[in-house]
């Protein structure tokens, strides 16, 4: 059994293996298929200062070998979640990371600052990367001067860990990574959905109730690994890789790219074990390979 | 019953005519309590094109055998693959999953109605409605008399009326052109209707309009299945609900339908 | 039998269906397979210059629906083309594109220049989104300036149809569309590949020679078709589409989405009779439809 | 002949152990010269991780039954797929594609040489030198025993050696252990071989030192495998050479193995 402890900035990881914002509800959904304790962590839905409705249906669109999503951040706000779900969170014992978004940099700050507050939160995930909402979302993490703003805003108000995750909807994503890296993010995690859409050509119609929306799963992974690799050999913060990861293998090679861990999204709509495999699955690569520890991959690509 | 993944094996593979099939699928964990309306999402491994699982109403269950019953109706890539499941194979099969249709309490008159394909959960619940006595009407609709399936079985469990859009078989038309739809149906004290959308909400106005209770089941497609990707909703008088865990059973009030 | 010619500024298709450069030889290959004439037109490989070698082997990695390549615009150079490819070309009856690539302004100038010579060449679709070459290459499609500058100076000296081949690789797709149109591109082609990354976990290294290389196949169709509807809401001149398209339902969701004529890249590969499939299905779609002409669907998306 | 896209139906299925099939395709075209050597390129529809087409050597063709023989050794999802095809299925089969093997002009001594699922090529080629009379002696070299598949068929062609890696048959060793690659070698008017990589390496090292004419069968990955999206280039004295036009198979002369 080789070490699978990790540390990202403050958080200390069991395993490498968290679970994605937006696809595994607040982890309470899962209680029923395995232990939330075997994570590393899980990040729970995409939170806001204020409720939101979220995008009309349909929301989703199956696409080959990945779908795409316009939920739009549905959620309760803040102050619901602080009150209705974190009380739920309190018995897991594993990092929980709420994930941020505003349509403003107040609302960033007056969300963080609450998140702040809950003790049993591990962490914020800065989301700058939502392709699916009007304002904010995306245009965060689209341009440097705007991702600087926000998360130097958002680094000031918040005092644990902060990571933040970046949008692949760029021309260089490096770029990006250094700037938030440099505005005080503790880790970087990506990607986020790639914008996408889908058509119905029996219909003419969009899939989507609002035309575009965001891809994931395997389809976008190679793009994925290469954006990680891009990150991880231009920042000195940790990197978080996701985006397609379904196996144990598809894992290994985001650690190989330079991740110091993972999160599982859109698998966990496939099967909702999938963490558990990967976990397991890493492990077995390790000892395969008579490494001791998963610190020994990460980054080693053998060029 | 608490929801898991499992590896359910094929045991029989029943066509039922061009398109439906009916599959058996055995598990190997004690079925108990499951509700009509819940419902399993399936994983097609077999074919190229599809990519998440895709949901299928509990047909039956049979709880000597351990196994549930999906009928299949082959309109794509998933539906197809699946259809030809061959015997002694598994699927991986997540269930029970969402909120069944409700049972009155005290004894009373029903009505099920179910379009096309949308009658596979009306199975369950003509079953179990049966064992608490209900008296009980079943409607059938579909654009041919071929695509009536499991008429027999039905017939066990009440009384079964038809409608055909050709006519070939039953009333002509559609199901709301049946006869209990106009006077009769002030005498019935709850609708439960499954089939396709424009059907279901023609079945609520006209519920709307008698006054009678109405149970639906919605079809909205699916990521997940349970709760955690929020792609499936519907809008109610609460706001977005989740077909997958709040439905796919809803009663009509809860719907914005009205009109 | 709906009409299915149409006209992209000057380049007269007697159907809607070309073929992808790099995907599609030099056309000859496909003498076996089908008659070429009836293909709307195809392009043929990258052409530079001066002979290149293209990169190492190994240059392709197949990915969850898609396929990377960095193959690197292996070609003999332009002389070498017009002497001994060109001449095997006179007997098609149908549009023929040379796909022009270049790492200087210079070198795309010297063979478009030496393109315009041959008669039997319908037009250039200009390269300026190549992700598979060290220099240049995509560098021109990722940048305004860059790419005004290498499409004015090709427009001065070729005066036949020039199409443009865009970069998904950026963060404003329309930007560049406009750019490009406003420096004198006849036309708009696009997607060309995705920078991505396969890793091999067993070796733990790069599938490809090159590390990173081009995703192409139907796992990019989502991206190209909302790359493909920003584009031709953006600008007048025609658009082409393409990335991901195997079948005649995908041709027809990019038509609606805004092209006037579609390419058939990595289709290619998993069916070379795909191209003639996909004309078929279109006429088949018009006709249920009732649809009279292909530009009755042209950017007809129902909004 | 002419290259093309056939649906091939599967005629029969026989699994010789338990990683290796052989497939009998049936051709509605009428098949007529094709070399050892070529290939097919094969649609694998069924599994979901598959995309591109799989290459496979022509193993042997029955002009008679105007059927290809496939041996096929599963070693990850397509050969796994295509080795679970049912009789009666029908396969889309891209073929014959690139160069065979070349013959001895005149009547000669030639050793053929294979390595694991490289023997594929093979057997075509020992069935068609035995046509002209050559003088053949066959070496197949394995992991173990177990792993040899079709000795029999091969022993109608010429002698059969064998080598394992575990001793379990034949001489225990790499095939170039074995007594043929010794003194003997120069007596070889030609060595056509197959197999991995490094095992060719070292037949053609030695094939070199004894200047002993001799012909290899590349497996690089493949797009296309008709030589347009050159993706399966290998590097040779003419600089980037398509494996799948210009090969697969190459005089040694022409590749960059001399060390
Ligand atoms: C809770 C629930 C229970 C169900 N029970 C059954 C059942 O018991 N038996 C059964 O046969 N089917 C049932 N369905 C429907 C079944 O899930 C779909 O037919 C199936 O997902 C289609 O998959 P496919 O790959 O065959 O078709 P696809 O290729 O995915 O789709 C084929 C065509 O149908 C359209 N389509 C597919 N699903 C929907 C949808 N939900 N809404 C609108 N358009 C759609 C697609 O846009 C496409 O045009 C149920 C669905 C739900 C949500
Ligand atoms: C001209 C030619 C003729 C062939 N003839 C035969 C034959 O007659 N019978 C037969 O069984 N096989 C033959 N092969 C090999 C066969 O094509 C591969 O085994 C097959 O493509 C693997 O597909 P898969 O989906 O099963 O494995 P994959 O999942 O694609 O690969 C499994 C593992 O093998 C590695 N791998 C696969 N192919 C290659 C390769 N070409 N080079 C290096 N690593 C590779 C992968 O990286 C991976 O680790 C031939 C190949 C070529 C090019
Ligand atoms: C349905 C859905 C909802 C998502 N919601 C969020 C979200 O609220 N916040 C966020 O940062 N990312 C969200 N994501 C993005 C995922 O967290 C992840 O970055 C992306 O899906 C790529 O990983 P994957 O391919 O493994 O899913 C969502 C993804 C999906 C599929
Ligand atoms: C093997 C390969 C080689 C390619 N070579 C070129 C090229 O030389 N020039 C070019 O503009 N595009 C090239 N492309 C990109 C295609 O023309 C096309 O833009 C891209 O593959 C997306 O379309 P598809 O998904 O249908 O393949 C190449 C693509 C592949 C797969
Ligand atoms: S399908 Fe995911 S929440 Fe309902
Ligand atoms: S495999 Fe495409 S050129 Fe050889």
């Amino acid at each position: 059994m080789a070490e699978l402890n990790i540390d990202i900035a403050g958080l200390k990881l069991k395993n490498p293996v968290m679970t994605a914002s937006g696809t595994f509800g607040f982890g309470v959904e899962f209680d029923d298929f395995f232990d939330l304790n075997s994570l590393g962590g899980f990040v729970v839905k995409g939170t806001t200062l204020h409720p939101r409705q979220g995008n009309a249906y349909p929301r989703m669109a199956e696409t080959p070998s990945g779908m795409l999503n316009a939920v739009g951040l549905q959620n309760g706000g803040v102050k619901y979640f602080a009150e209705n779900i974190y009380p739920r969170l309190l018995v897991y014992n594993t990092n929980i990371l709420v994930n941020v978004s505003g349509s403003t940099v107040e609302e960033y700050i007056a969300c963080a600052e609450q998140i702040n507050e809950l003790d049993h939160i591990a962490g914020i995930e800065l989301n700058i990367s939502c392709p699916n909402v009007k304002e904010g979302g995306m245009a965060f993490g689209t341009s440097c001067p705007a991702a600087e703003a926000v998360v130097k805003a958002v680094r000031k108000v918040y005092n644990k860990p902060l990571m933040v995750k970046l949008s692949p909807n760029v021309t260089d994503i490096t770029e990006i990574a250094l700037a938030v890296e440099a505005s005080g993010a503790d880790s970087i995690s990506l990607i986020n959905t790639i914008l996408a859409m889908a058509i119905h050509a029996e219909s003419r119609k969009p899939v989507l109730s609002t035309v575009t929306g965001g891809l994931s799963g395997p389809a976008v992974k190679p793009i994925a690994l290469r954006m990680v690799w891009q990150v991880s050999k231009s920042v000195k913060v940790p990197v978080i890789g996701m985006g397609g990861i379904m196996n144990a293998t598809d894992a290994i090679e985001f650690f190989l790219a330079g991740a110091s861990a993972i999160q599982v999204g859109t698998a966990n709509f496939i099967d909702p074990m999938a963490s558990q495999h990967i976990i397991a699955g890493i492990n077995n690569y390790l000892d395969r390979h008579n490494f001791k520890s998963i610190k020994e991959i990460i980054g080693g690509l053998q060029l | 019953m608490k929801k898991s993944v499992q590896n359910l094996k094929v045991v029989s593979n029943q066509r039922l005519n061009k398109d439906h099939a009916l599959l058996e699928l055995k598990s190997e964990v004690l079925l108990e309590g499951i509700l009509p309306g819940q419902f399993a999402n399936i994983l097609v491994d077999k074919s190229q094109n599809v990519f998440l699982r895709r949901p299928f109403s509990i047909f039956q269950v049979d709880y000597k055998c351990n196994s549930i019953f999906i009928l299949i109706k082959g309109i794509g890539g998933g539906t197809r693959a699946l259809s030809k499941s061959l015997v002694g194979e598994t699927l991986s099969v997540i269930f029970p999953l969402g909120r069944g249709y409700t049972f009155p309490e005290k004894k009373s008159k029903v009505l099920l109605v179910g379009g096309g394909v949308g009658i596979a959960p009306l199975m369950l619940l003509a079953t179990m409605l049966k064992q608490s006595n209900h008296q009980i009407e079943i409607l059938l609709g579909a654009r041919t008399g071929e695509d009536l399936v499991e008429l027999g079985n039905f017939a066990k469990y009440g009384t079964v009326h038809t409608t055909t859009e050709d006519g070939s078989h039953g009333t002509k038309g559609f199901v709301t052109n049946h006869a209990l739809f106009g006077d009769e149906l002030k005498s019935f004290d709850r609708i439960y209707t499954c089939g396709p959308e424009p059907m279901m909400k023609a079945v609520a106005r006209l519920a709307y309009q008698n006054d009678v209770d109405c149970e639906v089941s919605l079809e909205n497609t699916m990521a997940c299945g349970y709760g955690v990707c929020l792609c499936c909703v519907t809008e109610t008088t609460g706001g977005h609900r989740c077909v997958c865990t709040d439905g796919p059973v809803f009663d009509i009030k809860q719907l914005k339908w009205q009109n």
